[in-house]
Formats: structure tokens, C-alpha cells, sequence
């Protein structure tokens, strides 16, 4: 179980190689099932949809956000068998198509990984202290939380 | 009792600062007391914490709901809902 | 949408960032979600659990293969708003560790593009002609077919 | 009529052989009754296609039932239940 936080990109293919291929239960991984979130080059919201994207800017609360993260990992292992977990959540200024969050999950079987993978996604989403904010077109704006991440993680209880 | 303060993204910019160390009065023990002592400083504040916004709050790091209680030397944040990911 | 059998091993990464990268449609993707199939060391069922595991063969109907899949990214195109799917399976023999299927899915927001994975993964398990061989410690062995993927399969229905 | 047989995996190993071209009895028309016609060439085909395995079937390439009705040019495989991804 990982939790890093960074505002530098990170390289997709050796993070997943490395939960592939590192710690000593690589040989019971069947499953490895990985989420990366992306910036769009538009906003998609219901005030101003279409604007096109110039930046995104992610604060987030250091003290707190890896706990949270770690907790949401915890959570996910009393839920599912899984064998390991890793959560990269970028911070700082990015541009549109750049990487934002990774969360991958290893497990002996598809059922769990795939569970547990999302499970992680839609807790980080509501309950992980990041903000973040449009720079467009039209001026900056802070991003609205969106109603259907707090239907996604209901899903869960 | 003593606590630490700490705002963030849109509220932190509506009041202008980012942290503070106040001493509380005798009844200010829970987030909606908090709130509602914090809502008496002027029209932005009342804006953000007369409850007609969602303003989330944490308490030593961990999410609460505003009738978590308030202990000495606590750092009680207080943000928008989260929209990391 | 691109379905590829191919005995060679596939670089994860590199498979991603496509998705990520190519296409006129990479400003509006938010989410990528992956699964990776990879070969365990060990057998793993009732007759003989636990047993090593020194190759896995996989045998497939090669002129069925490459439409079953194209199929299952066409169903899943009807049922979820996706932006692309990438199907690759390898076939022949494999190793303990060596990775065995790729799918990846991208779309605008991420509940889809988990779905519409997990589902490609339930209905390809299911019904793509492939059939794996174990070569272990104490022979060889057809893989059986699991009742826990038709019970994954039917819960798209 | 005449088809095309190709048989995968355990099945082909069963009966030792992965394809052939056969002239089918008239009355021969539906997946099923081509498995109890292939049932009646000794005990190996019997053990196979006398129904107490799962024998799959596809024509032309997609999976059917046995219900499924053959005709002049098919190509019909027969093999276990899938197991790839």
C-alpha cells in the first residue's frame, strides 16, 4: 500500500510494472486493474460548459491528504482480497491531457481489483482534501463539487 | 481554550488568510458553535458560515460533522467539498 | 476501438499513452481505466490448488477471435458513452508473471469507463474462443471454466 | 449437405483431429442432431457429445445454441467452455 503525493508527472508504465513485478506476492497477482484521471481541455459543468480549458490547479491540505488517502487504501483491503494498492494524486499547476491521479489495485482475481479500484476513486473523490481550480477563457473558477460523486460512493455503504 | 484555524480554495480566498490561532470563548465547543462565533466577524464571514453554504470541516485531520467537538489545541480546518481525482 | 491477438508481449505503457495521446478526441478524455491479466505461479481450483505453474498455453479459434471481440467493444460502445477501447490478448505460451490481456477503455468521466472494462473483461472471459492449458509440477491440464465468470457475465444482462 | 468441422482444445485432442469435411445425412440440420449423429462413431465421440459434458458450438464463427440450424457450407466448431482473458 502506497500513498505519494507530488506535483511532478508520473510515468504510468513503470508504476504499474512495478506493482506488477515488486514485493514478494507478485506471483498470486491475476488482476491489476489501474484508473488514471486526465485534464480535459474543456469544462464540463452546467454554468459554463465548453469553456476551454488553459490550466488546472490542484491545493490540497499536506497535512491531512495522505492520511486520507491511506485510510480510503485501509478500507478498500478490509472490503476485498486484494494484494496491494497505490494511490499517485498530483498536485500543483497542470495543462490539459496531463496526468492527474493514478490508483491501481493488484489481486488474484478481476472481481476484486476492479472493485476496490473504484471504490478508491469515488472515496478519494469525496472524501480526500484536494481542491481544484479552472483557469479558462472566460477567468478562474473553483470547481463545483458534482452530486454524482456522493451518489457513486453511496453506492458503497 | 486555544485552537488552530486553517481555510482552504475558495474559502481561504474569502477571508483572506490561510491560517490563525484564536482563543475560543468558554462555549465555543463544537463546528456549528465554531461556525456560528466565526459568522459574527462581518458579512463575508456570515456569508461563508451562516450555513447556507457547505462548508466542510475537518479536526486534526479527519473529516466531522459540525457536532464534532472542539478540544484545546486542535487544528480544525474548514473547505469546500473535496473535488480532487 | 482496436482488437489485437499477437503472441509477442505488449508494452503496457506504451498501449496507454496511445489511448491517452492519440486520437481527436484526447481533450475530452477524463478517464482510463485498464485491466491487465497476467499468469499466476500457482494452480489455482478445487482438483489441484496450488500446484506450480511452468507455462500456460493459449489455444484460440483464430478466425472467430478478432470478431467475438470487436463484438463485446461494440456492445459495450452501445452501452456506456466511451470514447475508445483497446482489446489485446496474447496467445501461445506464457510464463509465470508474463502478462496475458489488455483492455483499456477512455471517456469523459470515470463510472463509464470502469463499466464498460469490467464488462468487456466479463463477456470476453465468457464467450472470446480461448482456452488456456497449464503445464505444472504435476502435468499438464485444461484450465476449467469458472462458474463465478458466467455469474460476472450475467450480471450485465 | 456438406460443412466443415473444427474442433478446439480438450475436444481436439478427444478425438485427435482439429478439422474435416463431411456429407451430413438429410435429417442432420441442427447443432443437435449433429452431436448425436458425431455420438454414434464409438465411445470417444459418445463420451463427448452424448450431452454430459458442455460442449460449446459456433457457426460461421459466432456462438450459437444447440438449437441453431446448420446449412450447406457451415463451418461448425465444437469446443469446451471458454477460458482465455
Amino acid at each position: 500500500m502506497t500513498v505519494r503525493i507530488q506535483t511532478e508527472d508520473f510515468d504510468l508504465g513503470q508504476e504499474l510494472i512495478s506493482m506488477r513485478l515488486s514485493g514478494n506476492d507478485r506471483g498470486n497477482i491475476g488482476a491489476l486493474v489501474s484508473f488514471v484521471g486526465l485534464v480535459r481541455e474543456f469544462t464540463d459543468n452546467s454554468l459554463n460548459d465548453g469553456d476551454s480549458i488553459n490550466t488546472l490547479t490542484l491545493e490540497h491540505y499536506p497535512e491531512m491528504t495522505e492520511k486520507a488517502l491511506t485510510a480510503i487504501e485501509l478500507e478498500a483491503k478490509e472490503r476485498w482480497v486484494i494484494i496491494d494498492s497505490l494511490i499517485i494524486h498530483r498536485v500543483g499547476t497542470l495543462q490539459p491531457l496531463d496526468q492527474i491521479v493514478l490508483v491501481a489495485v493488484t489481486s488474484a482475481h478481476r472481481g476484486e481489483a476492479f472493485k476496490a479500484c473504484e471504490f478508491i476513486m469515488d472515496y478519494l473523490k469525496t472524501s480526500a482534501p484536494f481542491w481544484k481550480k479552472e483557469a479558462t477563457s472566460q477567468g478562474e473558477r473553483w470547481v463545483e463539487a458534482k452530486l454524482s460523486d456522493d451518489v457513486a460512493k453511496e453506492r458503497w455503504k | 481554550m486555544n485552537i488552530n484555524i486553517l481555510y482552504f480554495a475558495r474559502i481561504k480566498e474569502s477571508v483572506n488568510y490561510s491560517s490563525e490561532n484564536i482563543d475560543l470563548p468558554k462555549d465555543v465547543v463544537t463546528v456549528t458553535a465554531l461556525k456560528n462565533y466565526l459568522a459574527l466577524r462581518g458579512e463575508n464571514w456570515a456569508n461563508l458560515f451562516n450555513g447556507k453554504q457547505v462548508v466542510r470541516a475537518a479536526i486534526n485531520h479527519a473529516l466531522v460533522d459540525d457536532m464534532a467537538t472542539i478540544s484545546a489545541g486542535d487544528e480544525v480546518a474548514f473547505f469546500p467539498p473535496v473535488t480532487g481525482g
